[in-house]
């Protein structure tokens, strides 16, 4: 979607805040948010891309006048509601009144070796690449609605293949529960010209990762 | 172009939201504990984990160890996810990794436009500025602009490669080794390493600058 | 600019509220700002196009958290502040400071003069026009960090010149004091399927005035 | 898509600001006032102008005079200002008009994504909806959605052309006459024509539903 987290090209944040010494949390509750969010995760009650449809859709007056955590909260609460893990009324008042359950839970002996496993994206791979190493391709000009990972700054412009990363899910059907439809994955360079227009620096680039039903033929 | 008046506008609405934002995760944590999704002392260990173990110190260890020994150099250029899981760093947000390397004539600079993608592996949590939108929708399009605002001069024969984060592999820069540091150790090497350096909103620190 | 006001093609923003019966003004500071807008721009002090780029300019987080006449109201301070015919102390304490003067005024009995006169923007035109009706054109792929009117969603695509409307003020130059600069303008039409992508309705399209220089041959 | 919860935000936001917006408003006004860069009799003038005077009205006449008139109807195509100063709608907001008109293949939709440009001089001013971001940003990509939502079921095979106000010139939609209209005079007609109708999200009154 064309959502306000699509920021790439946007103008008007103004300059860039970058204290010397900054910790990771400003306040304890960037600590719970950020804890509660990852655990959450763990439940498997969501995808990943599901999560981040979540934050996408927030409204742009909400997501851009609020914090990076404090999106994250919003997001939760919201993966919560959908899917019933939550009632607004619970929330309210603070008191529980349902219990539907999870898949499973995070214990604490189990954090250190759940982090080290992370979540691999890459997939055993089926079909063989469309594209390789050197090949022009125009990112297509599409507009879903739904999820996607290609920003719009790219949309319609002509790059190069510059390294092929495997197949890996792919997040515009793994964010709408259809599943993770593996998809060829490219790192596509393009020059800052074509993005941008001529007034830029002549060797400067920008590259992307693009699942392959990102890109076309040129 | 002034923005004084409305950043503290911004900074108003936000922090406006505060208290609020505070009761709320409270509730909602003591409603995830109550209803069981949510452990208490996972929660903990979450969070000690990336206040105290997952740093910038990983990646720096990586960067002086490629900068030290040319077979590790060329296995991490060649398979960033194997030559890093090498050295112990591996899993959440880390998964896929890619290394990307400073020359005379490149400068790499990591961004997540979309979100906040970033190599918590081996650089920990992102800093806030990498997660504003002022970061994520300058860096592709006035990459220039940004690194002056953080004090980097790029000169024009210099190619700025950006990289946005789009997918679930993370990026690493590898930035060039400061003059002056033949005969350092790796653990030395690794002290000149900043974080902003892997990201490549900095330059690594020069040798005697330190302590 | 690439600012929060470029909303053509965006997503997240929601349902459309349209109530049946809707007052012209919700409450009477808006009545205020928008007379106290309208007299400050008759006092000639900026140009529309000076006017626009000062709500443009707006961060996202205040636009998008702003009603229409709040964004006015913003604005407003902001083109006063920068030329100095309002101190942000006056503001903070509404007591008068300073009295630069402004090259005239509006009188009561003057209103309706200078509504029904208007600002045409319409000019003699010098060169000839280098499009003519029919003609395929693509819109610039560029992205000013200065004022434009050729939306971002525009950007890169082909359409047809559907009508000449003459030679008007160029606001791309009108907004930075760098002079009226007239150009001939277009109203350029696209299609949908090519502006958005093959998923869009066959017929239906979307139109645009553009300034030539918004404009090269395909 | 769910949008209660984020609405209320929304909502919460804007409204915490109402009584500062209120006071920063009366502020402004009197600091003005007594700079003498405002007379308040003109300001009055000005929102009378706009409250009793100017409004959609100048609009419906255009068009019943167009539906009435095969002569007008024709100078109104090809040359929309001055058919329309014919009638005395002149000036602000209305300086260059062109008429667009609605056919059994063809329906016109008016929006203006970067502002709220809006043809004054015979719509009086833009309702609140037509200056909203949701409007403004999905008529140009989804208008038949956007329409749905007013209500209008545009069939396949008729074509939506949107038209986004970008420079001085303001569009009217010349909406279809109603059938069962023969023999109405022009003010009968006009009362007819609602506003929505000539922006393109509505359509006019049948002759029977308004009293």
């Amino acid at each position: 979607m064309n959502g306000a987290a699509d920021v790439g090209g946007m103008m008007g944040f103004g300059a860039i805040s970058h204290p010397a010494d900054e910790p990771n949390f400003h306040h304890d509750w960037e600590r719970r948010a950020f804890a509660v969010t990852l655990a959450m995760g763990a439940t498997a009650s969501w995808t990943l891309d599901e999560s981040r449809f979540a934050r996408e859709t927030l409204p742009p007056a909400v997501y851009y006048s609020s914090s990076y955590y404090q999106i994250w909260e919003k997001a939760l609460e919201k993966l919560m509601l959908e899917r019933g893990l939550l009632t607004g009324r619970e929330l309210a008042t603070g008191i529980v009144e349902s219990r539907k359950p999870v898949a499973r839970t995070l214990a604490a002996e189990d954090v250190d070796k759940v982090l080290a496993r992370g979540a691999p994206t890459e997939r055993a791979s089926g079909a063989s690449a469309r594209f390789k190493l050197g090949d022009k391709v125009r990112a297509k000009n599409m507009h879903p609605f739904t999820h996607t990972r290609l920003p719009r700054y790219l949309r319609g412009h002509v790059g190069e293949i510059v390294h092929v990363h495997g197949v890996h899910v792919f997040p515009d059907s793994n964010a709408h529960g259809k599943g993770e439809d593996p998809q060829w994955l490219y790192a596509v360079r393009f020059s800052a010209r074509e993005l941008w227009g001529k007034d830029r620096p002549a060797g400067d680039t920008v590259s992307a990762d693009c699942w392959e039903p990102y890109l076309e033929t040129v | 172009m002034a923005h004084s008046a409305e950043d503290d506008h911004h900074h108003h609405h936000e922090n406006s939201e505060l208290p609020e934002t505070d009761l709320r995760v409270r509730t909602l944590e003591s409603l995830l504990v109550e209803k069981g999704y949510v452990e208490p002392a996972a929660l903990d260990r979450l969070i000690e984990t990336y206040e105290t173990k997952i740093g910038p110190r990983n990646g720096a260890r990586v960067v002086a160890k490629a900068w030290s020994d040319a077979a590790y150099h060329d296995w991490l250029m060649e398979d960033a996810t194997a030559a890093i899981a090498s050295l112990g760093y591996t899993g959440r947000q880390g998964e896929h990794m890619m290394a990307v390397e400073n020359t005379s004539n490149v400068h790499n600079m990591v961004v997540c436009t979309l979100c906040s993608c970033y190599p918590w592996s081996v650089l920990g949590l992102p800093p806030t500025w990498y997660k504003s939108p002022a970061y994520r929708s300058r860096a592709v399009i006035d990459p220039r602009g940004v690194l002056a605002e953080f004090g980097l001069d790029i000169p024009e024969t210099t190619e700025v490669r950006v990289w946005d984060s789009t997918a679930e592999i993370r990026y690493l820069v590898i930035p060039r080794r400061p003059q002056g540091t033949d005969g350092l150790n790796e653990e030395t090497l690794a002290d000149l390493v900043t974080r902003d350096s892997m990201i490549g909103t900095g330059l690594p620190l020069l040798p005697g600058t330190i302590s």
